[in-house]
């Protein structure tokens, strides 16, 4: 098993892919596999972030299997 | 209550005639809300001649359900419809579409709105507009409140 | 603006699809609010048959008008759409019809849901009801907000 | 000319009429013309007045000509 990590619109573009897998360490968090994925460019603060589908805490403790999303603001709906 | 995702176009008058007939129980009914919204041309001062709506398969319909699900919690409805675009978009086509049914007005006119505000702050999605000049996507919402 | 009062049934949807063919600037539209009020076969604990929805011809029509003028004069709307049944109605027959289009949901909302008000502390129709045990007058309305 | 008077909904029913017509007093008011049709009952506190399709005071002079109506709380658009 492994951490499925998952990017959407603008962030997609801007890291360059849209689903990545990493293991999973001990007491791992979103703001870790930010960093593991993402070398080069800290977790913007307006990153909203999911875990399973529902949104979550960049330090929520994660575990084997879940899959993680990073995505910006959203802006769906009508004017 | 039904919530659905679609990459096809729809026409939202024609969706509510032929969800109405679904009803069980029409006579129950004594208002309906209802929100429409629809793409424009122009935006932050710019012509847009198109747009991509992007989504979280799986995530969308989890967080569009848990939000009617909400409503109906907290006010007496007899249903409540949600569709949402996404895929390619041009100027006037809907983007969204909220109905609630409910026994008095008061109910269906704040359970729509906020199913839309709801709706508009939590669904992920994601809109990339075409412009003369090339993309961009739109970075914030427009407050509702 | 338009406004209809007509003793003929209606069906909403319909009258919301022709009606926006005719709007003269659709990619201006980002929003569209709706109510639709129809007849309900039970009020105030007793079942109702049927209905008999009286009015003041001229003054209905005036005061309808005036309402969307006032409307259009606080927000920025791009169209407003009235229709109002009178004469015989049954349970589930639609029985009032309110649409806004602006450029934005704010607008479109707060309109819809002031103009649905405006109309039923204002407008001059009359609600007599047909139970099992006879006839009676509606005496007050159910407040909305 | 003369002032027209018509009654609507379950008023209409209570007065026995729909249209009626009185001459035009100097002066007169809607309470006045309310006395000259129905004399047997006072104007009802909750009754709604219009002159000339227009929401008015019991107590607004009236002209020759004017259309008055008499009618009970309003009841129209949805539950």
């Amino acid at each position: 098993m492994a951490i499925t990590v998952k990017f959407f619109a603008s962030l997609r573009e801007q890291v360059g892919m849209d689903t990545a897998s990493r293991p999973c360490r001990g007491g791992m968090t979103p703001a870790d596999l930010w960093r593991d994925v993402v070398a080069d460019r800290p977790l913007p603060g307006n990153v909203l972030v999911a875990v399973n589908m529902d949104y979550a805490a960049p330090d929520q403790p994660l575990k084997d299997g879940d899959e993680v999303a990073f995505f910006p603001p959203v802006t769906g709906g009508a004017a | 209550m039904t919530v659905v995702v679609t990459a096809e176009s729809f026409e939202p008058w024609e969706v509510l005639r032929a969800h109405e007939q679904s009803l069980a129980q029409r006579a129950k009914v004594g208002a309906c809300a209802v929100f429409v919204g629809s793409m424009r041309d122009f935006n932050e001062g710019d012509a847009v001649h198109g747009m991509v709506l992007e989504h979280y398969p799986g995530m969308t319909e989890r967080h569009l359900a848990r939000i009617v699900a909400e409503a109906k919690a907290r006010w007496t409805l007899e249903d409540v419809l949600v569709v949402h675009r996404t895929g390619e978009l041009l100027p006037s086509d809907p983007i969204v579409l909220v109905a609630v049914w409910s026994g008095h007005r008061r109910e269906a006119f704040e359970a729509c709105r906020h199913v839309m505000e709801d709706l508009k702050s939590k669904a992920p999605f994601w809109k990339k507009e075409r412009l003369e000049t090339g993309v961009r996507w739109v970075e914030h919402n427009t407050p509702g409140q």
